[in-house]
């Protein structure tokens, strides 16, 4: 696996739903055992991106290009796991697919991993939200994929689980080479992550900047003035609202 | 049922006594039976065989109608579901037949299953629960989870193990709840169509004891009913509950 | 004026009371309310409880309800005559035609179970082996006949009438009352009755008294003058007039004298007896169960 | 009406008056009254004026009733909410009462209620109702999302503006259902307790039809039964629940 | 209005949930004017101490003193929208509790603050789940509170929603001086925004560092010395559990 091979090529893409373009024209590629970020707004059009890639949603127009028949995995923007099911069958459930269902070292450590060793048998429903969203995170894994979607898989967790998930991922990621392409609001968690970062802004349907990322995700650390720049940057590109508020001042000192 | 029914009830039900006695007391055996005299009906029955014979042709009349109005029930609403077309077709006709009063029912079946003994208490069971359980999948099938096909999906699971492992286990609950209110029906409505037109059965008993005016014995029967229904409702369906809703809440 | 409340079904013994309230004029002092309703169990209940004063139902209705302590009286009987098999296709000349046939009854223990395995036995069938006895709520009983489902049936008038005009393979093929006139030498079965509450009556001696006169006016009217009678019962009773008029032929609506009628009475009740206890609650009634 | 009935359904509607005219025709009118025959009883019925009458009877009593029902229902599932000790008692009362046969419950009314024409109806509607009011209600206090009430609390919201603003409008969708489910119910019973113990209304004139096996006009009235209740269901309930469901799916 | 009067203070406060204790002998306390931020791990008891502290639930033991009697107001970790009543009319039904329904101007200026000037009308079941949030929020000042609990008020919003909102409440407090009262999961947030910061983690039932930050904010940036700092140490206290992923790697690779 040379880590210049493309994994997933998308070529011109154009989606809209009724009257509301989303993507348009849209270009991308994914390399093979990178780590790719996809970072922008609520409603730019991320998700739809990813449902498309994974071919859970058919672009209007555009072009697809894999590498060969890669197995996809997609952890979900909120899980979906089987209420019927406890945590580890709901991994065997998709292990099932692909003939896994007998590699428990596997689950073990995924469960290990993700800290949840004492809720194997438990139901989705006994589980906290954080819980569950381990368990979705870990079921992509389970099913050794080649490529895994990841549609904000730390959104609304603490600050310790989402260090220890980000590790997870990563230590994962060198470990097996597994391409990994990721949805954040966070711009540091991409920093800190991405080989490849895309910048997505629904006023323009689509991808607005692309930033890569050469230095060794060890070594990286925010303060790095390399990172830092790229910080201020999307800051920049984020804060483009923020101004108007200031003039406010009068009016709120007045009506309180 | 020790854990369903609970003490204060015990209390309660003896008043109930208590006034039923009471009331009893100064009335015609003809008009309200005491709780003596129907006991003793009750016993009368059970002893000469006619209870446990009534019984069974009763419930066996209720198991093959509900079992096909079950399944009918849920082909309907699978078919229904699946195809708009059918659904804007025949949901107005389930309306229709949830209408229409047993009476005319009973009239008709009597029409088309003729001397059959069996038939015409079978059609009344199965046509009165048919729209309960469609009505209640149909409904389960609306509520249901779409973002768990399309996980499966995401996974390449294939179309039998989607049914088998996201449809059914859906459907469970709805189903259960679908068989426990249907089942009051069938059960009552077998009971009716018995009183109006078999010659068997434990409505049939009833309608003799109402034309004898054997009240003690009309209670005696009426006891029956109340305490198999609560038998199934308390026990039996709160057991498939218990079952089921494991996941349910979620 | 005293308010009478009576309950009747749909059957030609309740006209006089039509009659009563729509032909004449009462005494002002008589009010006659008549309810229809052929739910014969609730009709006793409501006696029991003084809802009511006055009931027309089955002579053995009203003995049951008297052995099991209701207190009322039969004031009359004024139904001699109503029953008829009717065969789908066939004629029988004897009751042996029968055997291995179906044959539909209304209610089982009912006086027409009664009667048809009273007759059957006296004629030398076993019911329960050699007939087909089929049990079936009226009216789906005659509906089911007419369709052409049973070979045979036992029907009250107007039932008998509506059948025979509906059915062109029906066939009249006993009159029950002749059959029983065979055995017991004279076809009066007193089947329909009018039952006058115990309190009422004592309480209101000269009005029962009344009544029971205008009533059996009210029976000599109808026997007089079908025409009128078959109109109001089209009016009451949801059947066509001529359908009725036609019945009414085959109705002995009449009122006997009190021995007569009681001895008749005793008749039925005890072959009753023999066969079908719990249709009179357990025996004969007694003395005071006669006005 | 139009937007709920839709057009294949007339479809099936006029295959359905097909199949109903073809077997008409090779039955003797008692048997199966042809839809021209039904269609003049219908005539008659309207013009002799009785069709209107028994008509206002039935509905006067089963709104009675079903009103009686709903108000008592919604009181009972309240108080029950509240106080746990009453559900214990009185949960498996409701449930007996649901599995009591409507004839047993014709028969004691004549013993509670006499000769009074219209009160037996209106028990046996209200009996019937009841339960079902009751569990509607009794679930959508259950499934109450009692969060709001508390961040009503903590914006100091008076206890009259909780019950107003939030209890009453988080329970419609129940109660809308519950009037929806029960009326069915209210409107079948009341015909059935008119067809056994009453000598007026819709279900009077089904028995007299019945009874005299004047089969077109048992059609006629069953016409007007489903009419009415689809009157209901599809218009009346229907807008109702429009209006509800404005924010129900939340 | 002294900065440095006490507007809510919690004294040796106790609160078990059967056998779980959640806080033990917790001492915390709030000036008057101040931004108070809590920052903790999911699990570690922050909307339980939010909730004894605004009267929702009781300690089991404690004392609770307030500066005479001030007027709360809550933003839940989830929207509580009553869903019959439309954006405005949710404004409303608070304000009358306090006489202040006439107050459209002030209504009309928190929708226009919070960019929902188009969505008065609308219904929650009509808003985005970002929207319903910013709704959430603004129902809090339109009673003029003195004092505002804020759970997790900008949870799983995008960058850019975020750092409105965050000016948003900012520029609130220095024109009216209100006391705000917010969890978050985010130490850089808490940074950004707090006089001070209370830290809390379950393992201890309760407060387990206390940082005061005297700098003016609209001048700090995170990478600014001290702050900086700040965030190293709260990242050290937080990373206590991440360290033993890295021995996974030799399984890891095996299992794939
Ligand atoms: N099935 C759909 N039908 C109609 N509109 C849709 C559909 N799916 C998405 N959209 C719209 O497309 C736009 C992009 O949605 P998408 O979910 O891709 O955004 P996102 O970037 O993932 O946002 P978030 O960060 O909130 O998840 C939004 O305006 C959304 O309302
Ligand atoms: N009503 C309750 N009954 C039982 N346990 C409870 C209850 N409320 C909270 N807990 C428990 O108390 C602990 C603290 O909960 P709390 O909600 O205060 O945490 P938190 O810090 O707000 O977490 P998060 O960041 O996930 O919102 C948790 O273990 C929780 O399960
Ligand atoms: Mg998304
Ligand atoms: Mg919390």
């Amino acid at each position: 696996m040379t880590k210049e091979q493309i994994m997933l090529k998308l070529k011109n893409i154009n989606k809209s739903f009724q009257d509301l373009t989303v993507l348009k024209n849209l270009d991308l590629e994914i390399n093979q055992g990178e780590i790719c970020c996809l970072l922008g707004p609520s409603g730019s059009g991320k998700t739809t991106l990813f449902r498309i890639a994974a071919g859970l949603e058919k672009a209007d127009s555009g072009e697809i290009t894999k590498n060969s028949d890669p197995r996809f995995a997609y952890v979900f923007q909120s899980p979906r796991l089987l209420p019927w099911k406890n945590a580890e069958e709901n991994l065997i459930f998709v292990q099932k697919n692909y003939g896994l269902e007998s590699e428990k070292s596997l689950r073990d450590l995924l469960f290990r991993l993700a800290k949840l060793e004492n809720f194997k048998t438990a139901y989705p429903d006994e589980l906290s939200g954080g819980m569950q969203q381990r368990l979705e995170l870990i079921r992509a894994f389970a099913v050794k994929p080649d490529l895994v979607f990841l549609d904000e898989p730390f959104k609304s967790l603490d600050m310790k689980t989402r260090m220890n998930l980000r590790k997870l991922i990563t230590v994962i990621q060198a470990e097996t080479g597994i391409t990994l392409f990721l949805i954040t609001h966070d711009p540091e968690e991409a920093l800190l992550l991405a080989d490849r970062i895309y910048i997505m802004a629904a006023e323009k349907q689509g991808i607005i900047k692309e930033i890569k990322i050469e230095k060794a995700r060890e070594k990286r650390k925010i303060s790095d003035p390399e990172l830092y720049q790229h910080l201020e940057n999307i800051m920049d590109i984020f804060s483009d609202l923020v101004s108007d508020l200031e003039d406010a001042g009068d009016e709120i000192k007045r009506l309180f | 049922m020790k854990n369903s029914i609970i003490k204060p009830f015990w209390i309660l039900l003896f008043f109930i006594f208590l006034i039923w006695e009471r009331s009893a007391a100064g009335l015609n055996s003809l008009i309200l039976p005491s709780i003596g005299e129907s006991y003793q009906a009750l016993k009368e029955i059970a002893l000469s065989g006619i209870l446990l014979e009534s019984f069974i042709i009763t419930l066996r009349r209720t198991l093959i109608a509900y079992g096909l109005a079950v399944i009918l029930g849920i082909i309907t609403a699978l078919l229904l579901y699946r195809f708009k077309f059918l659904q804007r077709t025949f949901r107005p006709l389930i309306t229709v037949i949830q209408a229409t009063p047993p009476v005319v029912w009973v009239s008709l079946a009597v029409v088309w299953f003729g001397v059959a003994d069996d038939l015409t208490p079978i059609f009344l069971i199965f046509i009165v629960s048919l729209p309960v359980i469609f009505v209640n999948i149909f409904q389960g099938l609306e509520d249901m989870n779409v973002e768990l096909v399309e996980m499966a999906q995401a996974y390449s699971t294939p179309r039998y193990r989607i049914l088998k492992e996201i449809y059914l286990p859906s459907l469970l609950p709805a189903l259960v709840s679908a068989l426990s209110i249907a089942f009051a029906f069938a059960w009552k409505s077998s009971v009716f169509a018995e009183f109006i037109a078999s010659s068997s059965g434990i409505g049939y008993q009833l309608s003799r004891a109402n034309s004898m005016m054997a009240t003690d014995r009309l209670f005696a029967w009426t006891i029956v009913l109340i305490l198999f229904m609560l038998f199934v409702e308390y026990y039996l369906l709160e057991k498939l509950k218990k079952h089921v809703s494991r996941w349910k809440n979620d | 004026a005293l308010e009478v409340n009576v309950q009747a079904p749909t059957v030609p013994g309740a006209l006089p009371f039509l009659w009563m309230q729509e032909k004449i004029e009462l005494p002002a002092a008589l009010e006659i309310k008549l309810n229809l309703s052929s739910d014969h169990q609730r009709g006793m209940s409501l006696l029991a409880q003084n809802d009511i004063d006055l009931l027309i139902t089955g002579s053995n209705v009203g003995a049951n309800a008297y052995n099991r302590g209701i207190n009322l009286k039969m004031m009359n009987v004024n139904t001699w005559g109503i029953d008829y098999l009717l065969t789908n296709g066939f004629k029988t000349e004897s009751w042996a035609d029968l055997r291995g046939k179906n044959l539909a009854l209304p209610l089982q223990g009912g006086p027409l179970d009664f009667l048809a395995r009273y007759l059957a036995q006296k004629n030398g069938l076993d019911p329960e082996k050699d007939l087909n006895l089929i049990y079936r709520a009226l009216p789906g009983g005659a509906q089911l006949f007419m369709a052409g489902e049973l070979e045979a049936i036992i029907l009250p008038e107007p039932l008998v009438t509506i059948s025979l005009a509906n059915r062109e393979e029906a066939v009249l093929s006993m009159d029950l009352q002749e059959e029983w006139a065979k055995l017991n030498g004279d076809n009066r079965i007193p089947f329909v009755a009018l039952f006058v509450n115990g309190e009422f009556s004592s309480k209101y001696p000269q009005f029962t008294d009344i009544i029971n006169a205008y009533y059996a006016k009210g029976v000599e009217w109808i026997n007089n003058n079908p025409e009128a009678a078959a109109e109001l019962a089209a009016e009451h009773f949801e059947i066509p007039a001529p359908i009725f008029k036609k019945s009414l032929n085959r109705v002995n609506l009449n009122i006997y004298s009190e021995m007569e009628s009681r001895k008749l009475t005793e008749l039925y009740f005890g072959e009753m007896l023999k066969i079908y206890p719990e249709l009179l609650g357990g025996s004969l009634p007694d003395e005071e169960f006669y006005y």
